[in-house]
């Protein structure tokens, strides 16, 4: 639900009503990060140097700090989509396994097929495992009452212990010069390419982004979702389907994680591989939260993890700072960020009328 | 909290000591006559008690052997292989130490395109050889044969355990082969009870209570010699050991009496691989100019016997003697995993 | 039962309250005196409510004095409130639905027993309460599987478990049958004879010309005036509360039905706790006329609606509208055959409160032009229809993107009218359409039923209210236990006849 | 008064704990027959079920305590590591494990004062809440841990006298660490507070329908706070169970995503203690099954096994106990006018 704010003044007056808080909550964490740091010994002034270097200092450093940015969106929108059917997505982590490895296993597997075609297929083949994957708690949630938090924090072990069996038994890659437990080399053909500096993974995903929020903000189900997630008894009784709704609201989440680890694997790692993946899942909750459930907040949040992590190995490599910091000062961030009461306390901004949140209050729909 | 990214002692995890070797710093890394040596670790800390700890040991000692500046990065993100090495190669480095076999192909990409630095790449099998670059690698399964040649004499039970780390990655699967053969060499009889974690690569070595707990379950059926081989999660089967009276157990990698002394009282040796040694020497050799490419086999072998020397009877240390040459003579068929 | 004395035992001093957007209380005083029922009237949204919690310190007041036997009183909490004797049966329940009436009635006033609570004893004296008072309850049920009738009295019985001097009645009759709210008024009168003092707020100004001792009248957060019940009527309390001239019965010309529209065969619903809940029911309504369903409270009216209008599934029978066989439990194929349908409970089934009353307005029809045009929507048009039925039904509301759970309940309910019958429709359910709404969005509902009806709709009214049933409707089928004990022309029949048959005693 | 209403509403309505109590009978039942079998394993997989299930079910118990308030916490993943960081160091320091012990609930308990705050001073979403801790709590122990550091010991098994001597229930139940028997005791002790005292009664309330408890003078602030600290403190002694009791020694991440598991547990348990604690049990048992199969050899790919508990919580949850419900005003700020 969007807030209508009917004056249309100043459209930079607007921007930067909307951007303010969030500017200065991260200027506050950066504050509270920088006290450690001198506590600790070393120079804020520095490290914020080096960590803003690293990511976004020269080309590479700016694209790796896309290539991190990108799954982050995915796994973002996943959580917020099922947020928005009242739903918590814990499974984002599950979901982006099956989508990598599948899409993995189709970039080895095919051969001689034309690079745009080949990288279609493993994108939809992904995201149909992804898909799939969320089906699963959709349905039993949905039919058998089983709680999604359960489930989907369950199906996360099993997909990792599946795609661990899958790249050290029938998937390895027996070449002589491989050992260890993981995919072939995905073919050329199915390898994402770069525009530029920028990864077009992440221009896929900041479309997808733009479809979701269009999808949410302007479609038919867009609003059924919603309904679903506000009120079910309401919406069935508008003639929604709500099992159907709840079911495909997790499918699309699904969907989204196994595209976003598709993305992440025909476009970053080249081949699955266990443990490149992990914590991407739990990255999405922080990201869906600290975008407020909103597909832009999404991808902005994720560009400031995103640049976080891609510049934490500068910071540790030129101003000597372990990367544990880097957690704390995202942590301050998190809490800053949704802190608004804090922050307009701290800086004396009065509330604006509306721009009220709706994000997930507890486990889901009761 | 980590050991400084300068000139350190070689003790483990020490503190700082800024004493740069002839004032040099690391912006000099590029000239000529400055030796500097990096290394990147494998997901995890520098001062894991494991394989990133040891190999940062050895370039510690290594640097003071060649006067040189140590530094390191310790790799948060799978995906930052790549950039990690290219932090240390802008800066001009001369030798970098990348730990673990999933910066193989990081690191054999790398030393392709830096002809002129050295790479040591600590458990990385190297298919071809390049010449600037040295696979260190490790017969795990000799000294978990070893391993499990003390275990058998030490029973009395006719029980021994192994507590792993997961089975994705070769090394901790060879200790367990070679702990096998060797348990069942002394004695056909004897069982061998052994787990893997059940978890991920981002778990199996980081869980000791698992490891404790499992321990105990083999225990609680009489085993009563524990190896514990997957870094924390194998350190958590030792101090589970330690807690028991009269339970003997073996630690992995590195000689734990130093990196887990909450074990003292159980630990007779370790099934070590010598990772801190190897790097001193191929250090030392990438100096003088003698580096070899391809396959550099490190030795490994048992731990000292530490406090426990009394118990360890003359013949014991002749079937370990036994053991090792019939392992030499390739007389030792391994199981399967 | 009035004892006069010198000071009230509770006045209010200029109280004023404002909500975003709305004033809700302004410059308010009124005086309660020892031993006497004092009636609030006043349309939906004017204040009452907001003046009551006030009182009882849920809300805090911008500015204004609250003295108690004529002292001034802070009242921070509902726990300062409890403290002073005041006691409150809230407009909308304060039951917590998973706990048991006992627990329900016991929570803040614990029974222990060393550090134990001790429900027996709890139990038993509930038990010497409720035969006291004719409130018969199960202390044992859990209160969300109990019929809304009984849930007042666990509310009611929470007070009197509680000694209190004051109470405050926001609306208790609004879901009571009318055997019920004789019985209250019977404790009421109890009440006052042993020194309590009561509020009392209600629509129905019957009851108050019945109750009260004094009236004070309430619109758009201020007090309009005071009256005495025994020289005032109906018909001026209406046009005070209102401020405008309204019409209490609903002037409707002679019925002309034609053919059968709607029809329900042989239908039967099972419910987990109460067997057969609607017992192989079947009744039709012709196009053009009103059928009334008259029942207490917990007949099977609830679920014979919810299978109607595809709430719930059924175990047996067939609904027929426009003599064309509708699909089991699918509200949206209902909709499609043209059925209207104004939910019992509002906020469970009737409204989205989160979102903006432009999103409530079309909540039934988003997905059909012009509010969408290829699953996408057009927010234009969806504006353009809530502004209008802002207009036409007299919303009361600042603007179409308030949120409806922003609105007072009479404005709620009339949200949910406006979107119902403002849709082609060829049947319409009304359930309790009316309850808790004031007396001008009677009127206003009333006519806008009849005004379907004259225009060919199959009008089915249920509702516990028998005044409503009888006015509106042409035949009235009176449920009970399941079942329709019988169909009687509404011109012909009497208050007490209906009484009976909903009493269970077939003539 | 009662005309005509058909019934005042009593339905069966089958307890929290039934379902899982099934579970415990056909368990019970399996572990009496395999023990007349093989005793010594039928009690090292009951003893590990126990070691695995008393983190799991302190924090299962913490989730309980915050939402049965009405206040959700993802955070106990965050309090539990950073407790058991403290407790650790407390362990160092002063040697003195009841200290420690203090240490790692009032950590705890001050984390849950901070979940407290922030959802209900500040009104932030309490989902946030939590992350802000699980995040926070892996910087901090991350930023202060220091390897090389010892302790000089943890807790050990205390027999309850004759009661131990019980074949098979004796071993396992009663031959256990204090914090163990702490757990078991607070899962009694909480479920006598939350269905049979005044305290109970209202946070129940509170996290139900907070405006009904405050119109009867219940202070809705003060009974989240006081629960989400004694949750606190309770995910506290879970954490300190891990350095404590279970391993004994700190390392980074310990906890391995136990936390998030207890509120799968908690969820499972149907937000109620007893029935919690018959879920973290089979929870235990699962995973103390898929160690022994693989202790048997059994010749499957040893991930599927691991699989066992996760598959096993999913038929259970879709399959047996049907529909949770949370506490209704769970998640919502309480908010006066
Ligand atoms: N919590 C609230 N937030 C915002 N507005 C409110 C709130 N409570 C009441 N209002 C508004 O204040 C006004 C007075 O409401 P109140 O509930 O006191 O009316 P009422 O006289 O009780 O009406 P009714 O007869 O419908 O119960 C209404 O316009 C209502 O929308
Ligand atoms: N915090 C709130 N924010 C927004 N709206 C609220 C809030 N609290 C209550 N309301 C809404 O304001 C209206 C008045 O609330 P209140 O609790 O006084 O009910 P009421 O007016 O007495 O009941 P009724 O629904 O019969 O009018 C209700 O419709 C309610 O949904
Ligand atoms: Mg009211
Ligand atoms: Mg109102």
């Amino acid at each position: 639900m969007e807030q209508k704010t009917p004056s249309k003044n100043n459209w930079l007056m607007t921007i930067w009503r909307t951007i303010r808080v969030p500017l200065l909550a991260i200027l506050s964490a950066l504050l509270v990060g920088a006290v450690i740091l001198l506590v600790s010994g070393a120079d804020p002034l520095k490290a914020y140097a080096a960590l803003f270097k690293g990511a976004f200092g020269n080309a590479n450093y700016l694209k790796r700090t896309l290539e991190k940015t990108t799954p982050l969106i995915f796994a973002g929108l996943s959580v917020t989509f099922a947020f928005k059917a009242g739903l918590f997505n814990i499974g984002a982590q599950g979901q982006l396994l099956m989508g990598a490895i599948t899409a993995g296993f189709l970039g080895f597997a095919i051969k001689g097929l034309p690079p745009v075609l080949h990288i279609v297929l493993a994108l939809l083949g992904g995201c149909a495992a992804g898909a799939f994957y969320g089906l699963i708690p959709g349905l039993l949630r949905s039919y058998s009452g089983a709680h999604e938090v359960i489930t989907t924090i369950m199906l996360n072990y099993i997909a990792i212990n599946l795609t661990d069996y899958l790249a050290d038994g029938p998937w390895k890659d027996r070449s002589g010069t491989n050992v260890i437990a993981r995919l072939p080399l995905i073919e050329d053909s199915a390898r994402i390419p770069f525009f530029g500096p920028v990864p077009v993974g992440f221009i896929i995903a900041i479309l997808i982004a733009f479809i979701i929020w269009y999808m949410l903000e302007r479609t038919n189900f867009g609003f059924e979702i919603n309904s679903v997630g506000l009120n079910s008894h309401a919406s069935r009784y508008a003639g929604m389907k709500t099992k159907l709704l709840m079911t495909s609201a997790l499918v699309v989440a699904g969907l989204l994680a196994g595209f976003g680890g598709s993305v992440e694997t025909l476009g970053v790692v080249g081949r699955f591989q266990p443990g490149f993946n992990a914590g991407l899942g739990f990255d999405g909750i922080t990201v869906a939260l600290l975008g407020r459930s909103n597909p832009f907040g999404v991808i902005l949040s994720s560009l400031l993890l995103g640049a976080m992590k891609g510049g934490a190995n500068v910071m540790q490599f030129d101003a000597k700072v372990p990367h544990e910091i880097i957690d704390v000062i995202q942590s301050m961030m998190l809490f800053f960020v949704t802190a608004d009461l804090v922050i307009r306390k701290l800086f004396r901004i009065i509330k604006d009328t509306g721009g009220e949140v709706t994000l997930t209050a507890g486990w889901g729909q009761k | 909290a980590k050991p400084a990214p300068t000139p350190a002692p070689a003790e483990p995890a020490a503190p700082a000591e800024p004493a740069a070797p002839a004032a040099a710093t690391e912006a000099d890394c590029a000239k000529p006559e400055v030796i500097c040596i990096g290394l990147v670790t494998d997901v995890g800390e520098v001062d894991d008690k494991s394989f990133n700890q040891a190999s940062w040991e050895g370039v510690v000692a290594g640097g003071k052997e060649v006067d040189a500046i140590v530094n390191y990065v310790e790799t948060k993100d799978a995906k930052d292989y790549v950039a990690n090495m290219q932090l240390f190669l802008d800066k001009g480095y001369d030798i970098l130490v990348t730990v673990g076999f999933a910066l193989g192909d990081a690191t054999v990409e790398a030393a392709k395109a830096n002809p002129d630095v050295k790479f040591i790449g600590v458990d990385q099998f190297q298919g071809e050889v390049v010449p600037n670059l040295a696979g260190l690698i490790f017969d795990e399964a000799k000294s978990g044969f070893l391993a499990g040649v003390l275990a058998g004499k030490l029973t009395k039970t006719k029980v021994v355990a192994a507590v792993l780390g997961t089975d994705l990655v070769p090394p901790v699967v060879n200790f367990n082969r070679g702990y096998v053969a060797g348990a069942k060499w002394v004695d056909p009889e004897i069982n061998v009870i052994s787990t893997y974690h059940p978890g991920g690569m981002d778990v199996a070595f980081t869980d000791p209570d698992w490891g404790a707990t499992t321990a105990r379950q083999a225990i609680g059926q009489k085993a009563d010699v524990v190896f514990g081989a997957g870094g924390k999660t194998g350190n958590g089967a030792l101090i589970e050991a330690a807690s028991n009276e009269g339970l003997y157990c073996i630690g992995v990698d590195t000689d734990q009496w130093e990196t887990v002394p909450e074990a003292h009282k159980c630990l007779v040796s370790s099934a070590t691989k010598a990772i801190s040694p190897s790097i001193v020497d191929l250090i030392k050799m990438a100096k003088d100019g003698s580096f070899p490419g391809g396959n550099y086999i490190g030795s490994s072998a048992l731990a000292p016997f530490h406090d426990f020397e009394a118990i360890i009877t003359q013949e014991i240390k002749d079937a370990l003697d036994e053991g090792l040459k019939a392992y030499d003579a390739n007389a030792i068929t391994l199981p399967e995993k | 039962m009035k004892t006069t004395t010198d000071t009230p035992v509770l006045e209010t001093k200029d109280i004023t309250k404002t909500f975003p957007g709305t004033l809700a209380n302004s410059k308010v005083s009124i005086r309660l005196e020892q031993g006497e029922v004092l009636a609030l009237l006043g349309e939906n949204g004017a204040g009452k409510t907001t003046l009551m919690n006030i009182i009882y310190g849920l809300y805090d007041q911008d500015s204004g004095e609250i003295f108690l036997n004529g002292e001034p009183y802070n009242i921070r909490n509902p726990h300062d409130a409890i403290a002073a004797g005041i006691g409150m049966v809230h407009q909308h329940f304060m039951l917590v639905p998973v706990f048991t009436v006992l627990e329900n009635i016991m929570l803040g006033a614990e029974v222990m027993k060393g550090p134990f609570l001790n429900k027996t004893q709890a139990r038993q004296e509930i038990l010497e309460l409720s035969n006291r008072y004719g409130l018969e309850v199960d202390p044992d049920a859990v209160v969300e599987d109990l019929p809304v009738g009984i849930q007042q009295r666990v509310e009611i019985l929470k007070a009197l478990f509680r000694d209190v001097k004051i109470l405050i009645l926001d609306e208790p009759t609004a879901v009571l049958t009318p055997q019920e709210i004789q019985e209250l008024f019977q404790i009421m009168r109890h009440l006052t004879e042993s020194g309590v003092s009561i509020v009392f707020i209600t629509h129905k100004l019957k009851e108050v010309l019945e109750i009260a001792d004094r009236i004070v009248i309430m619109r758009r957060g201020e007090v309009v005036g005071e009256a005495n019940p025994r020289q005032v009527s109906e018909h001026d309390l209406a046009n005070l509360m209102v401020g405008r001239e309204v019409s209490l019965v609903v002037d409707k010309s002679e019925a002309a039905p034609k053919g059968v529209q709607f029809e329900v065969k042989d239908l039967v619903v099972k419910d987990p706790m109460k067997g057969l809940a609607v017992n192989h029911v079947s009744f039709a309504v012709r196009a053009g006329e009103v059928l009334g369903i008259a029942g207490v409270q917990g007949n099977g009216q609830t679920e014979l609606a919810e299978a109607m209008t595809g709430l719930r599934k059924h175990e047996g029978g067939t609904v027929w509208i426009s003599g064309m066989e509708t699909p089991q439990a699918n509200p949206r194929a209902l909709v499609e055959h043209g059925m209207a349908h104004i939910p019992e409970d509002r906020h469970k089934h009737g409204l989205i409160l989160q979102y903006p009353l432009t999103d409530n307005f079309v909540l039934c029809t988003y997905y059909k032009e012009p509010y969408s045009k290829h699953g996408v929507r057009n927010k234009k048009a969806i504006l353009t229809t809530a502004e209008e039925l802002i207009k036409r039904f007299d919303v009361r509301t600042p603007s179409a993107f308030i949120s409806a759970g922003d609105l007072s309940g009479g404005n709620q309910q009339k949200v949910i009218v406006a979107r119902e019958l403002s849709r082609d429709v060829s049947v319409v359910i009304a359930n309790q359409p009316t309850r808790g709404l004031d007396v001008g969005s009677i009127e206003y509902i009333h006519k806008t039923l009849i005004r379907l009806r004259d225009e060919g709709a199959a009008v089915l009214v249920i509702s516990s209210e028998l005044d409503e049933i009888m006015s509106l409707s042409d035949r009235i089928a009176v449920m009970y236990r399941g079942e329709i004990v019988d169909v009687v022309d509404a011109k012909q029949t009497t208050r007490e006849e209906l009484g009976l048959l909903m009493a269970g005693s077939k003539s | 008064m009662t005309v005509g209403v058909m019934n005042n509403g009593k339905i069966r309505r089958r307890p929290a704990w039934a379902s899982p109590l099934i579970f415990g009978v056909i368990v019970i039942a399996v572990a009496v027959f395999s023990f007349m079998k093989n005793p010594s394993v039928t009690e090292a997989v009951m003893s590990a079920m126990i070691r695995f299930a008393v983190p799991l079910m302190l924090g299962a118990l913490c989730g309980i305590y915050c939402e049965r308030a009405g206040i959700v916490n993802i955070g106990i993943e965050g309090q539990m590591l950073l407790s058991a960081f403290t407790a650790y160091m407390t362990n160092v320091w002063t040697g003195n494990l009841i200290l420690a012990l203090l240490a790692g609930a009032l950590t705890g308990a001050l984390l849950g004062y901070f979940l407290a705050v922030i959802s209900i001073k500040l009104k932030l979403n309490q989902i946030i809440g939590g992350t802000v801790i699980n995040i926070l709590a892996i910087g901090i122990t991350g930023f202060f841990y220091q390897v090389g550091m010892t302790t000089k010991g943890k807790f050990g098994p205390i027999r309850l006298g004759p009661l131990a001597k019980i074949p098979l229930v004796g071993p396992v139940l009663f031959n256990n660490p204090p914090i163990t028997y702490i757990a078991f005791l607070m899962v009694i002790i909480s479920h006598i507070i939350f269905f049979h005292t005044r305290w109970g009664l209202r946070t129940r309330a509170v996290g139900e329908h907070p405006r009904a408890a405050d119109t009867l003078g219940i202070d809705v602030f003060k009974t989240r706070y006081l629960n989400t600290i004694i949750g606190g403190a309770l995910a506290g002694l879970a954490g300190a169970f891990l350095t404590l009791e279970g391993v004994g020694t700190f390392e980074r991440n310990m906890t391995n995503g136990r936390g998030f598991i207890a509120l799968a547990v908690m969820i499972f348990g149907k937000w109620n203690p007893i029935g919690s604690a018959l879920a973290a049990l089979l929870f235990g048992l699962a995973n103390a099954l898929q160690t022994q199969l693989q202790f048997m050899g059994i010749n499957i790919p040893h991930q599927f096994i691991g699989m066992i508990p996760y598959a096993l919580t999913i038929v259970v949850v879709s399959g047996f106990i049907g529909r949770s419900r949370p506490p209704a005003a769970e998640g919502t700020p309480y908010e006066k006018e």
